[in-house]
């Protein structure tokens, strides 16, 4: 509360002077020419609800005449002030025309300036109200010291059995080595292989003899069966192609009969 | 053991017992009204209703436990204030005399960001352009900038007006700092509300803004990162 | 207003009237007491007489004022507090659980810890370089660590070779955490293959000792306080 003159006190400094006295100040000293006007009416010692607004307009004309003859810069919005007041003035000390469609009146420009004055003076009264009272940590204080709240991290593990024993397992397996994935080599009878061992039996051939009948024994069992009739199919269509067997099925998926062409038996058996 | 001291000590121990003027003793949960008293010293900032309910008892009277304590403190050395809708112990104001020496000088805002200040406060939602016309003079760049920068001023939303201005208001920082409950709250605003300074331009006799941090209804909430500096600093509603 | 705050506020300000029980109230001055108050809360740090009584008024009986202020704080939930020969409030020390607050959090086991836990449940007693045997791996410093540190995994005892060092064993917590009766009804080899744990043909040689909570019979008990942590985290088991 008690700041509110030391932070207004530029404020203070322009509202005492006299008007005689501020034609030394600088033009640049306002906020504007709205600035200018308010403390030009406080000059006038009235309330600014009651000021004349022909008599402010005169002293803020004689201002920027002053300002002008110092070659004063002056803002543009000063210069647009001054127009727009020397026109009021002059509606003002003139009769009354009939109202023009709608146009305001020069005494309703006279109020929409004062009361413009009167907002511009309220606001500033407010602002240092709100400046001087209790502020914190200036005029107020919070406490000093706090103390602040304490995070305690409350820690718990997702880790479950299943974890720990796909942990284990994996681990253990992988360490004696068990881990490494070797494919399993299926055995396999090849086809050079099959059509070596029937160019061995040609002409020994029994008669129409069954697929199954010309495999080798060890291969007769489990997946060594049906690589090695696989093999044994394909050399005997090999075979066939060169002339050297017949091969007869009755229908399909029936069973595959093989005939020697080479043996002369066979032939004198036909 | 002072005579007042013991007495207060036993009062306050034996909360809700027939007092001598015939009254009873409402019933505030002695022991909520120290945890109460004891959060509120703790913190460092001011605290909501909300925060002070989930850490105190569940059914605890909270507001009742502050107008308790705001009136046990009332004549206290250290005051409970409600600013910005939360609640925190200040040291009394008329202490300020005592205290006030050896702060660090805060930063002095300028004549002019003072009274936009002001005028933000006491009219928001309000523009840029309402600002220059209520100060007759165009916002210099920094000075809204500045404003910003402490936390007291804030984009509130945008204008429903040709351009769609961005409108300002204060933020909480703002209340904390000034020890204001709300902007309602505001020094004087009943007299200037009155005297019809805080009606919008023209003053037409409709349309009276109140101070308010509710949306206007002409009003559209703020929309984060629509450019938010290019705005604060000269957007559209300098047109 | 309650009846009670009306009656501490009432007693506050008619300091050094006669009391119920005849005593008269010791003068000290309330003035001096708000000021005394308001400067112990703003103060950054605790307070001496010496500091205080440079604030306060001339003649303000300083240690009278504090003492009467750590009266009237006694029962609160705010007391004021001496310590080494400085003043501060503090918020009682019986609501500091109001200050605290736990916060869950969810974590798993780094992969070299599980395994290792896993290794010592199944193994157990088992000593660090059994463990680093059966992972073929160098055991780092934190795993061990973090599994007693959470409370799993213990010293049992120490085993009977040379440089007995210490057997590590899975605690009741690790029973609890992992829903075991003991730790013999952990999966055996076949119940793992039934699980699907396992490949259906295990290496040769895969086995899965069956632990046990009994010492074994080259284990001796471990005895408290054997520098144990050092022991548990790189003791002469590296040997």
């Amino acid at each position: 509360m008690s700041d509110a003159g030391e932070n207004f006190g530029d404020f203070e400094a322009t509202a005492v002077a006299a008007p005689e006295e501020m034609l030394f100040v600088a033009v640049d000293g306002f906020e504007g020419p709205l600035d200018l006007l308010l403390t030009l009416a406080r000059n006038q010692k009235v309330d600014i609800a009651k000021i004349s607004i022909l008599k402010l307009a005169d002293q803020y004309l004689e201002f920027i005449e002053s300002a002008k003859k110092m070659n004063l810069e002056l803002a543009a919005d000063y210069l647009v002030m001054a127009a727009w007041l020397a026109y009021l003035k002059s509606r003002l000390i003139l009769p009354q025309p009939p109202n023009a469609d709608g146009e305001p009146t020069a005494d309703e420009m006279a109020t929409r300036l004062r009361w413009r004055l009167q907002r511009l003076e309220a606001m500033r009264q407010a602002a240092a109200r709100l400046m001087g009272g209790d502020r914190l940590q200036r005029d107020v204080f919070s406490r000093g010291d706090p103390e602040p709240i304490n995070v305690i991290k409350l820690r718990t593990y997702k880790d479950s059995l299943y974890d720990l024993l796909t942990a284990y397992a994996t681990q253990r397996v992988k360490k004696m080595g068990g881990k490494t994935y070797r494919p399993v080599h299926a055995p396999v009878l090849a086809i050079e292989e099959a059509r070596e061992r029937l160019e061995r039996m040609l002409g020994r051939i029994a008669d129409w003899s069954g697929l199954e009948r010309l495999i080798p024994f060890e291969w007769s069992g489990g997946t060594r069966r049906r690589s090695a009739l696989a093999s044994t199919l394909l050399a005997c269509l090999e075979l066939a192609r060169d002339g050297k067997v017949e091969i007869r099925q009755m229908a399909p998926f029936e069973e595959i009969f093989v005939r020697d062409r080479v043996a002369p038996t066979a032939e004198a058996m036909s | 053991m002072s005579g007042v001291a013991r007495l207060v000590a036993k009062i306050e121990t034996e909360m809700g017992v027939e007092v001598e003027n015939g009254d009873t003793v409402e019933g505030v949960n002695p022991e909520h009204l120290r945890m109460t008293e004891a959060l509120l010293f703790a913190a460092s900032e001011p605290l909501d209703l909300k925060a002070l309910a989930t850490s105190l008892p569940e059914g605890a009277d909270v507001a009742g436990l502050l107008s308790e304590l705001q009136q046990i403190y009332e004549a206290r050395g250290v005051n409970l204030v409600c600013v910005a809708g939360k609640w925190q112990f200040r040291t009394a104001s008329d202490l300020a005399f005592l205290l006030r020496k050896e702060q660090p000088e805060q930063r002095r805002l300028s004549r002019a960001a003072i009274e936009t200040l002001a005028i933000i406060a006491y009219h928001q939602p309000v523009t840029r352009a309402e600002i220059e016309d209520i100060r007759g003079v165009m916002l210099s760049k920094g000075t809204l900038d500045v404003l910003m920068e402490v936390g007291w001023v804030k984009i509130r939303g945008r204008k429903r007006t040709p351009g769609r201005p961005v409108t300002f208001g204060t933020s909480d920082a703002f209340l904390i700092q000034f020890g204001l409950e709300s902007v309602n709250h505001l020094p004087g605003v009943d007299e200037l509300k009155a005297a019809g300074f805080l009606e919008a331009i023209p003053p037409s006799g409709f349309d009276v803004p109140n101070p308010t941090d509710e949306l206007g209804p002409d009003e559209d909430p703020f929309i984060e990162g629509e450019d938010e500096l290019d705005l604060a600093t000269g957007g559209p509603d300098l047109s």
